[in-house]
């Protein structure tokens, strides 16, 4: 059996899982530099091996693998970095590229939507929590990983299956599902790819036509979530934590006679 | 040469304006911003009964050259205790995010090339407003990061400061730019402009300032408090927090905390014209007429939404040597206690016209926000506490036990 | 011109990671962020969908999966708040002692 | 003792409906400001533009840099007594005296220090003078690269009266002012005559 894309594939995911597995905090003793490589040889890979089929070249696919490296390399930060404050601006720039992506796709007002409520306002947010939880010192939960071995393994069967799946898509012929198997979905909600019609108009259309119902609950999602949200603010706890026992002020340093 | 450059290269005659307009205007507005600079301490002079810079040149109009040569001569220090990518990072994260917020801005409205109509315009995008609204909402990172970087006790209250803030304000601006949107039915920034060129009764021009005159007016104090202007700069708020974020930054670093400040500012100015006071288009005036695509109309376009720029520009500068600066709690409850309820009442109030049919009806539009300003006066007469006033939730004045607890020991 | 098997690739690889960074990191804010991840993961392959369906549903679930993760966000930064307050820590291990 | 009706409860007056709005409060504050801006703009400031432009001071009671008079031979007036350099609170004079080459007199300086930078411009070094020798100039512009370039010799001090002289004309300069004749200097045997200020 000649060795497919898919056989390809797995290959480049086990490269990559051993990667992320080293680049993952684990105390002392984490092969970072090791794991770097490993990770850049698979990106490398798995791109040379998505590059073999690519057809057309254009200004697309060159920014399509400038963004989704940026993207990727980004969430290999998210979740290896030891401070949180550097994982919550690398997701900043996975939410940049991967809308950088929903552009490519003419997807524009998702893209723009997807950069004000993650960039704008979703993260910023973690970054001010991030700050006010912040600790002089890098807190063990952050220089130790949790069973990192069974984490990554878990994520290579993941992209192990999605692999297979895949490889037995690059030997169709067609590039598109689409024109295999028309839905229901396509046919109810058609939109023509090009249309005078703008995306924003499209989008609008979708979701005030046959979205209408999950639109209002996702208002609904919101507002609850908003109140909730404010409940648990305002709630006052009883902390747990023991004060620790402070040196009275007038022992601390040395005495100073006056003046 | 354009003719040449489609025939040779086969880029589009709209792609080589855009490029040629993105160059043009990313210069100019470094220009601007050096000359912001300048306006801004000449009118503070001025205000103050004094001279302002006079020294450097003719009145002193090479004082921004001085600037920027003593920004970039001056040492550059990086405390020891920062977090040195970041505190690097965070200058230039908010220069670029006040730069790019120009790209989506009608600037001259449409050019004749040949056969072709091109906009003056560096991108015409089914989103522009978004897009500008997304910027913005970027803008707040620098601050933030900068804050954090610094590892310092000032500069951290100035980030965190930054976010609140700009996260509360970012909420009555959003709904009054809905409002022009949904008036206007589009996004692009181009066609809110052209549709803002007729007049009623023959004499008033369309303005969305004639239409929504509260929701102008929020806006443009949201656009303050985005901006970090006074007297909403609480997060460098000087005599509190000795410079907020930007305490530990020196030389070309704070210049360029200093320039993004100006850019914000000049973007944000642009896109009030555009919603509010019809973009390049000035009554009465052939050459501001949508259909004047000649080059001379096209400068004199440039040339009206400048002006109108340079009206809002001194404004804020008016504004900032006029008011002082808001305690946190106020400025939190302005946004949240008065813009924001308000913001609402317009939103509903304009798709109410909306499902009318009447949004385009200045006497419909006006004596909505009519009754909505008088609702306001008669619950801020009312209900709820004023904006100023001492702090509600700090503990009474109670007789200092201290002496008392001194003289027994 | 990539084609759909790309965008899947992507959106697998930013889910996967995702995974593995809520299964394996302990701070409570990182796994948050790594869920996040996994969002943005969703959000590609729902609009490749949708641009290779020729349709917008895959664009309207991306507008609902938006919700969904501003309602998470505020949500679950309240708890994480609530949480740090209560222990002055944000290690997952902590609050393990819940089992009993 | 301070009893209770002696005490004033003062509270912060209520705002009226117009006042919680603050736009007619603005409105009035930028009036004010922009009626400032369009006077300066009509008319001049009065910030003095002080290379070019210098303040008028009262040349008789200005305390500006001190100087070191001569007497009518052009030698220098001070006879190193010490009293300006014990009244000075700043301690910045510094004096070391010698025998005079003069007959007129027992001690001259040959040392007359002042630290312009510690000297607080006090002006009790002139009160203190017997000689009217140390007076204080209108000259107000003193400036130096450096801390050691800012204490002033005898010599700096002699040339700054040079200087001023014209400006300001010395101070009972019948106290020391013979001609060097050898003549016993009347007025300091005579030292009530020297008006007292």
């Amino acid at each position: 059996m000649t060795p497919t894309t898919g056989h390809l594939l797995y290959l480049v995911f086990a490269l990559g899982g051993v990667g992320v597995y080293l680049l993952l905090p684990k105390g002392r003793g984490s092969q970072v530099r090791a794991g770097a490589v490993l990770g850049g040889l698979a990106l490398a890979a798995l791109i040379s091996v998505l590059a073999t089929r690519i057809v057309v070249t254009n200004s697309t696919t060159a920014f399509f693998y400038v963004f989704s490296t940026i993207a990727m390399l980004g969430a290999v930060r998210v979740i290896t970095h030891t401070k949180p404050v550097y994982s919550a601006l690398y997701f900043v720039l996975v939410v940049i590229s991967v809308a950088a992506l929903l552009v490519l796709m003419q997807a524009e007002f998702l893209a723009i939507a997807l950069i004000m409520v993650y960039a704008g306002a979703i993260m910023v947010t973690y970054l001010f929590v991030i700050m006010l939880a912040q600790q002089d010192t890098a807190p063990v939960c952050d220089r130790r990983s949790h069973e990192p071995f069974l984490a990554v393994l878990a994520g290579f069967v993941l992209m192990a299956a999605v692999a297979g799946r895949c490889g037995d898509l690059t030997t169709a012929s067609g590039d598109t599902i689409a024109q295999a198997s028309p839905t229901k979905a396509t046919l109810v909600a058609n939109v023509p790819e090009s249309s005078d019609v703008g995306n924003t108009t499209a989008i609008g259309r979708a979701v005030m036509t046959r979205y209408i119902v999950a639109f209002e609950i996702a208002g609904v999602l919101l507002l609850v979530s908003m109140v909730g949200a404010i409940a648990l603010a305002k709630k006052k706890l009883p902390t747990e934590t023991v004060e620790e026992e402070r040196t009275p002020i007038g022992q601390i340093g040395r005495e100073v006679p006056p003046y | 040469m354009i003719e040449f450059l489609t025939s040779q290269f086969g880029v589009s005659a709209q792609f080589v304006v855009s490029v040629v307009l993105a160059l043009v205007v990313i210069g100019a507005m470094q220009g601007g911003v050096a000359y912001c600079i300048y306006f801004e301490r000449k009118i503070s002079a001025w205000i103050q009964d004094r001279y302002g810079p006079n020294r450097v040149g003719p009145l002193g109009l090479l004082q921004p050259v001085a600037d920027g040569v003593k920004f970039f001569f001056k040492e550059d220090v990086v405390p020891r205790h920062v977090d040195k990518v970041l505190f690097i990072l965070a200058p230039g994260m908010i220069m670029f995010v006040s730069l790019i917020g120009f790209a989506a801005i009608p600037w001259g409205g449409q050019l004749q090339l040949g056969e072709k109509l091109v906009n003056i315009q560096v991108a015409n995008p089914d989103i522009g407003l978004l897009y500008i609204l997304g910027v913005a909402s970027m803008g707040v990172y620098g601050v933030v990061i900068g804050g954090w970087a610094s590892n310092s006790k000032y500069p951290f209250f100035g980030a965190i400061r930054a976010t609140a803030q700009m996260i509360s304000y970012e909420i009555p601006m959003g709904l009054c730019i809905l409002v022009v949107v949904l008036t206007m039915g589009t996004l692009r920034l181009e066609d809110i402009t052209q549709l803002q060129t007729g007049y009623w009764l023959g004499f008033i021009p369309q303005w969305n300032m004639f239409l929504h005159p509260l929701a102008f007016l929020i806006l443009f104090i949201c656009v303050l408090a985005e901006a970090n202007r006074a007297p909403f700069d609480l997060s460098e708020a000087e005599q509190e927090l000795v410079g907020g974020f930007h305490t530990e930054y020196s030389a070309l670093k704070f210049g360029m905390f200093f320039l993004a400040e100006y850019g914000h500012m000049i973007t944000s100015s642009a896109l009030i014209t555009v919603l509010f006071l019809g973009g390049w288009h000035l009554p009465w005036f052939s050459w501001t007429q949508p259909e004047a695509t000649q080059w001379y109309a096209v400068v004199a376009k440039m040339g009206v939404i400048s002006a109108k720029i340079v009206v809002f520009l001194f404004l804020m500068m008016w504004i900032r040597w006029t008011l002082p600066r808001f305690r946190f709690d106020q400025l939190m409850r302005l946004a949240w206690q008065r813009l924001i309820p308000v913001t609402l009442a317009l939103f509903v109030l304009t798709v109410g016209l909306l499902y009318f049919g009447l949004h385009r009806s200045p006497v419909w539009a006006l004596s909505g926000n009519a009754v909505i300003v008088v609702v306001m006066l008669v619950s801020a007469g009312t209900v709820g506490k004023e904006v100023t006033g001492r702090q509600p939730n700090l503990p009474r004045i109670q007789e200092s036990p201290g002496a008392a607890a001194l003289a027994g020991v | 011109m990539p084609g759909i098997v790309e965008y899947l690739i992507l959106s697998a690889v930013l889910f996967a990671l995702g995974l593995v960074g809520f299964l394996s990191r302990r701070n409570l804010i990182v796994m948050f962020l790594s869920t996040e991840v996994m969002f943005q993961g969703v959000v590609i392959s729902a609009v490749a969908f949708a641009k290779f369906h020729r349709q917008m549903d895959g664009q309207a679930m991306g507008l609902f999966l938006l919700v969904i993760a501003a309602a998470e966000a505020g949500l679950a930064l309240g708890m994480v708040v609530m949480l740090y307050k209560r222990r002055g820590t944000l290690d997952v291990d902590v609050w393990s002692s819940m089992r009993g | 003792m301070m009893r209770d009706e002696d005490i004033l409860e003062l509270k912060a007056p209520q705002l009226n409906p117009a006042e919680r709005l603050f736009i007619p409060q603005i409105l009035d504050g930028m009036k004010t400001t922009l009626v400032h801006l369009g006077k300066s703009l009509l008319t001049k400031p009065m910030t003095v533009q002080y290379p070019e432009e210098r303040r008028t001071v009262r040349v008789d009671n200005y305390r500006g840099v001190h100087r070191l008079n001569r007497d009518a031979d052009g030698r220098v007036a001070c006879v190193a007594c010490h009293m300006c350099s014990t009244a000075c609170p700043a301690h910045c004079i510094h004096i070391e005296a010698a025998e005079s080459p003069w007959d007129d007199r027992e001690k001259y300086p040959v040392k007359f220090d002042i630290d312009e930078l510690r000297c607080i411009y006090c002006g009790m070094c002139s009160e203190a003078c017997p000689v009217d020798a140390i007076e204080l100039t209108p000259d107000y512009d003193l400036v130096g690269r450096s801390r050691q370039e800012m204490i002033l010799g005898k010599e700096e001090l002699l040339s700054i009266f040079d200087k001023t002289k014209d400006v300001k004309p010395r101070k009972n300069p019948g106290i020391t002012g013979y001609p060097g004749t050898g003549d016993k200097p009347k007025a300091i045997e005579s030292s009530s005559e020297v008006p007292k200020q």
